[in-house]
């Protein structure tokens, strides 16, 4: 080991041999992606299958904190491509891991980081493959931001997308919302609320998988995440020309994210998810679905929620417990605590 | 305005200070219980307040909760008897 | 959730909607004739639209949505002065989440965030204290809004403040009362409520009597409400039932935390921490006397007023309210938030024009995001 | 167009309608991804011939100021990821783009930099499919860092690397060396220097490709980024267990980076370049190869500047001007101007 | 490069090379017996790797590379100073960039950097100066390091904060002076060397006089030289002609810059702003009278040692250097970098033990980045 | 230690600071002449200067430049001369 820093200094950014140490230990180490050159070279059958298709991905990471209970941003960013690729319907292959890490980082911290998003690849069945670390000044970053892409393959004969979502589909969830969002506002402790929540972070690749299999009519699918259900409906259903209603008595909420969501005036339809997603299938393969779901342990919460209509006014529409009726808009901004 | 919500007082923290735990569904916050301190504070325990912006404002009326509970019950029954008189009076129609 | 979820009980709620309609019947009130009934408080219109009651209610009784949302009734000119002081250098500015969007005239505390104000989005002016005492070298100012459900959590902060001798914590002070602008409704020539849902949560700090002199004088019926669906609607039959029997009294449908004569503590710390200034601009309502509160000369090295140089003073107030802004008329039931020029098309929650759009306790923006009472945009 | 925002606030990243508008307006409507899906679904015969292999790689962008002489943040995460692809022989397919903006960052700054991305992808031939924006607060960013991600297929047959360099080889760049890192120096500001230059920045998958044709004995290529010809270098001749032997008189060098160098105490071998390629060919094709560069802008300053050798010593040696011979070292940390 | 290039002439040089192995082979050095000739200053040793003189000259003339880099010599215990100025709260910290690396006890500037301190990176005290105007709440400490080359540039910045009344402003005063050190060296009776190679930049300011004690006094040969190799190469013929001939004077091979008398101007403002301390602490060489500079009581206020209360005490020094750190005996020519039991182990250029591997003008790191004499690692 | 560099300077910015521009191979910087400030500043534009961490710190002298040059070659020329004179010798033998 000849890494002996503690913390991350510009030096570790500066191209020479402090960074390559760096990448060394504490990346390619764990990594272990395929060769050393600028780019992975990569081969698997599946895609040259005829009528197979490329899935490619990716998303940046940013959270505060890094690590929370249930997860940090390395599992984040596996994850959080993993099912980008997955609710498309694809196979994750491999994946590119960006690092851009803030001056001052504890390193210990980058292998932790590092070991959760080994450990969770694995999980998914695929390798990291390619990857890269900047170091930007403190003050100009904030402790490490992630950057995954993900390639995955489409099997031939497998084409879902919001396009395809017909009134009359029920509106499955994998479990309960909320967990992540409601969890990260009371990790980073500046409204000093604490509960015993844990992000509900987990790769959805194999769940989807299973789905699919059970319910091959499966129309379309979203991971939940910025902006909750709420937004992901939303963006579906405008994109079917649908309409989406909820049932408020069939959302399955948390008390302690029902709890957090009342004290700061928050509506938990917009709370981020890191492991939940929303599909639509016709009414009558909802129930090989939710069986097949409900085998996983990512899915053991699988329920229905709602069904689409003909479009009817709005986009997606809540039936109260109550037996009123609103409108579920898209979020505007970012969801403010409210005191009044 | 003034969104309020029922806690209930788990633990006196700060005696001094008048801060005390408070839990709404399993969330924890501290509160300052100024406005709800009678002479003595570990009596608070186990009581539910109403909380706003990190402050118990009011003790919460066990009393007044079942009065107006039982009033809605009661409505509810009237309207059923109602809703038979009046579903009983259009079937002899 | 105890003492909320039972006071949502679809059975229970079903029955009042039923002994709500055969009184509004009863009255006479049609959907061409409707009883005017103004919730004051925006935590009432939140709910209204959230359980949908505005659909459930008999059509004959129409809620007219009040002044009482302290985001919505802020006046720019004072947002211009958060704005101001949060950009100075070294100060932190604390506030609620809900402020953060308010258009002042440059800018909004979120845009000044974003420009590089330390602003900080609080719970509690617990946290704002806690903020001070954790960066002594830094100026920690605490924007007060809010009734007089909030004025106690913020006098108490002061109190806590002076006790520690915390000198770099300061409220910028907008507190404001309810009362007073009933009144000038009340004494609007053009007004035509025929009673009011009362802000339970005002009442559990200053109990029921301030209202008496709208019964008394005004001969309208007031129920003060808890804020639960079935709270709300026991507090419509309540109503209805004074106005059937032509009775108007003060009543507290809210008991189990409304006390009569409202929170002796608070109350003191009111008291103690606060004098009223001789009138307040409320947004939409222009100038209204003795409806805000300042802090006392006693606490003044708490008042961001005096520390900032910031006077309030109806002398500064003539920067113009935004033009073609109907706030103020749907505000006292005049227009309905879809009948303002503005709705949908000038003024909408991603760039509000008018406070009614900003938060969602606004009637413009409740009517768009959650009745679908879109326009232009659609 | 809705989105009247001048600076780009939380609320363009809260997963509402603010981030769908600046998405939608900023981003999407200039790179035009295919579908609006979570994942791009793509197809492309060379994917499929046998013999065929999927190049993928990755960089984080971070670069002050975000705007320079010759190119942006923008320019720099095309060339960056098209380079890294057409190094190893691969032709660029497709790019993911994920942006991470700083509270605060100009809207018309974004518009600028996406126009460049967009220009720039169509100079290489190769679409932006995929992406993603996060936000950050102010203070815990800096402007824009962008993360290109790429995928490339390496047609049949080709197959290069620093492993096949043998001694004997030929060692040629396509052009002057240092200009980006000097002109970010100047541009940067904060040592009041300044110079008439332009950054190097330039895709360089046609001219691989280019060479590759005349030269089908190119053993492996490097662009010379972070760290410069020197890092790339020694990292090829680590692996090729080879010394590369540089002459002085033959680096190509501007008089303003020797001078720029001279002042500040560094060693232009060490600065970075964005549109600078070093590979390693049989002696006997290196004419058809600088031939075939010359013939194209971005290699119109081809040229050869060393040779490699057996293993002696050093990873890399330099034989100055002067007759004398030094080691040239992997960096350490980063380059810090010297005064004494 | 005008005034550079001309004197990097590979002819010149092989002309200089072959005059050097004559005179060489003439005085009947030897690789066995060799003719040490120490070049004091830190930028010689620079040149002659950098163009690979070491490995071109006769085999009989050996370089002794000098204490001249003041990077190399500062002790840790001031480096743990400035760290401890560099972390108060306020404070930006600016240097030059070759300091940042120099290993403290605790840490150095790099990593205090890392851990939030604010530190800039400056080519000039002149940017500090423009930090400090542009920064008029932070306290803008610059780091002021050097012979006497540098001295001058800190002592004018000084001046020109002080009419510019720059009350943020002020420099932890490091310099150190030349001769002194040379006059230690020669006085150690192990001493081996034979002549000297001046520094040509220093001597631009304090002329060639100061150094004619040593020819005078010791009897050795000193030739103040320009940085370019070829400026390098003659002096060393001039060095080797003066003991062939069996004289001892101090010679000027860098007349196109270096003046008799140096430069008049930079020796006022020096003789304004400093006054030798008693003592100054330099890395392996221990404490050496009247080596370093301090500030004088009128500038007092722009002095960072009273700003802060840091004060040079030689009683304070007694913090342990490294242990196993053979910088002195390298610095004084008694043992060469290789020879030290740390070099390539416990001491390389990304984990430096001794400050002589810090810099890259540091007689370790040269040999292990220019020279290849790598160790253990390789 | 102290790296200097020449620079020649291109005009005077800012006299009463005695700042002027100096270029280094094209590269620009504002410097400090007091050092090398006579009684008219303006005839500094021109001349070729030392520079050392921003200020201007000594003159160069050309003709000072050019006797060295000159030296140099001379002993170039004498060298060469020596060698021919050895190379002949070997000849001879
Ligand atoms: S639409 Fe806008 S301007 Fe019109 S009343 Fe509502 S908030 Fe005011
Ligand atoms: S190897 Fe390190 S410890 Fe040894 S003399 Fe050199 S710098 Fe000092
Ligand atoms: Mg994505
Ligand atoms: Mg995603
Ligand atoms: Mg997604
Ligand atoms: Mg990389
Ligand atoms: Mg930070
Ligand atoms: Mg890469
Ligand atoms: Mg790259
Ligand atoms: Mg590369
Ligand atoms: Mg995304
Ligand atoms: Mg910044």
């Amino acid at each position: 080991m000849t890494l002996r820093d503690i913390h991350v200094t510009m030096a570790h950014g500066g191209g020479g041999k402090a960074m390559r140490d760096l990448i060394d230990e504490v990346f390619t180490a764990v990594f272990q992606p395929p060769g050393s050159e600028d780019q992975a070279r990569l081969t698997n059958d599946a895609l040259s299958e005829p009528g197979a298709r490329l899935a490619f991905t990716t998303d940046s990471f940013v959270v505060t904190p890094l690590e929370f209970p249930g997860g940090d941003i390395g599992k984040l960013a596996i994850c959080g491509t993993v099912n980008d690729l997955a609710v498309g319907g694809a196979r994750p292959l491999w994946l590119s891991a960006a690092f851009v890490i803030e001056e001052g980082c504890e390193i210990a911290l980058l292998r932790r980081i590092v070991a959760t998003m080994a450990e969770e690849a694995a999980k998914a069945g695929l390798r990291i493959v390619t990857g890269d670390t900047k170091v930007v000044e403190r003050g100009k970053g904030d402790g490490v931001f992630i950057t995954t892409a993900g390639i995955g393959v489409i099997p031939p004969g497998i084409d879902i997308g919001a396009a395809k979502i017909r009134p009359g589909d029920a509106v499955i969830v994998n479990g309960v919302l909320g967990d992540h969002g409601a969890t990260i506002l009371a990790a980073r402790g500046d409204l000093a609320l604490s509960a015993d929540l844990v992000s509900d972070c987990a790769g959805l690749g194999h769940l989807m998988q299973a789905a699919l299999a059970a319910a091959p009519g499966i129309s379309a699918a979203r991971d939940c995440t910025r902006g909750g259900l709420a937004s992901a409906l939303n963006e579906m259903a405008a994109e079917a020309n649908v309409t989406v209603e909820l049932e408020e008595a069939r959302l399955p909420l948390r008390p302690e994210v029902v709890g957090m969501c009342e004290i700061l005036g928050l509506d938990p339809l917009y709370l981020a998810n890191e492991g939940r997603l929303v599909l639509f299938c016709p009414a009558d393969q909802a129930d090989a679905a939710l069986a097949a779901m409900r085998a996983l342990p990512e899915g053991a919460g699988a329920t229905i929620i709602g069904h689409t209509l003909e479009r009817c006014g709005a986009p997606v529409t809540l039936r109260t417990a109550f037996g009123g009726a609103r409108i579920v808009d898209m979020l505007i901004g970012e969801q403010l605590p409210r005191i009044c | 305005m003034c969104l309020g919500i029922p806690g209930r007082i788990t633990a006196i923290t700060s005696p001094d200070r008048l801060m005390a735990m408070a839990e709404v569904s399993g969330v924890r916050r501290e509160v300052n219980v100024a406005c709800v301190a009678g002479n003595r504070l570990d009596d608070l325990v186990g009581q539910w307040a109403l909380i706003h912006v990190g402050f118990a404002m009011s003790l919460i009326d066990e009393d007044e909760a079942e009065k107006t509970l039982l009033a809605l019950k009661d409505l509810g029954e009237a309207q059923e008897t109602l809703e038979q008189m009046a579903a009983s009076q259009e079937a002899l129609q | 959730m105890k003492f909320a979820s039972e006071f949502r009980d679809p059975a229970a709620a079903r029955a009042l909607l039923s002994a709500i309609a055969a009184r509004a019947d009863q009255i006479g009130a049609t959907r061409a004739h409707p009883i005017h009934i103004m919730e004051i408080c925006g935590g009432h219109t939140h709910s209204i639209f959230r359980y949908g009651l505005d659909k459930l209610i008999h059509e004959g009784v129409e809620f007219i949505h009040g002044p009482g949302c302290p985001v919505c009734v802020l006046p720019m000119a004072r947002v211009d002065e958060c704005v101001e002081i949060a950009e100075r250098p070294g100060v932190i500015f604390t506030t609620f989440g809900d402020a953060m969007r308010v258009p002042g005239h440059r800018k909004s505390l979120l845009q000044a965030k974003a420009d590089g104000a330390d602003i900080r989005m609080v719970y509690s002016p617990l946290d704002a204290l806690e903020l001070a005492r954790r960066n002594p070298e830094r100026e920690v100012v605490f924007f007060g809004l809010g009734f007089e459900t909030t004025t106690p959590s913020t006098a108490l902060s002061i109190q806590q403040a002076a006790r520690e001798g915390l000198a770099n914590f300061s409220v910028f002070c907008n507190h404001i009362t309810v009362p007073e602008p009933i009144k000038a409704l009340l004494d609007d020539p053009d007004m035509v409520l025929d009673g009011f849902i009362g802000p339970g949560h005002v009442s559990m700090v200053i109990g029921t009597h301030p209202y008496d002199f709208i019964a008394r004088d005004y001969g309208k019926p007031l129920v003060v409400a808890g804020f639960e669906p079935t709270d709300l609607l026991q507090s419509v039959l309540m109503v209805l039932t004074q106005i059937s029997l032509g009775r108007a009294a003060v009543e507290n449908q809210y008991a189990r935390v409304v006390p009569e004569h409202g929170n002796p503590v608070s109350l003191a710390a009111i008291e103690d921490v606060y004098e009223r200034r001789p009138s307040f601009e409320w947004r939409g309502l222009g100038e209204i006397d003795a409806s805000g509160l300042r802090i006392r000369a006693k606490y003044a090295a708490y008042d961001a007023e005096e520390k900032f140089g910031i006077g309030y003073a109806a002398a500064s107030r003539n920067v113009p309210e935004i033009e073609g802004c109907a706030c103020g008329a749907v505000m006292t039931g005049k227009l309905k938030p879809t009948q303002c020029p503005q709705f949908g098309t000038g003024c909408t929650p991603e760039m509000p024009l008018g406070a009614l759009m900003v938060s969602s306790e606004g009637a413009c923006a409740a009517y768009w995001q959650y009745a679908g009472a879109r326009t232009a945009a659609e």
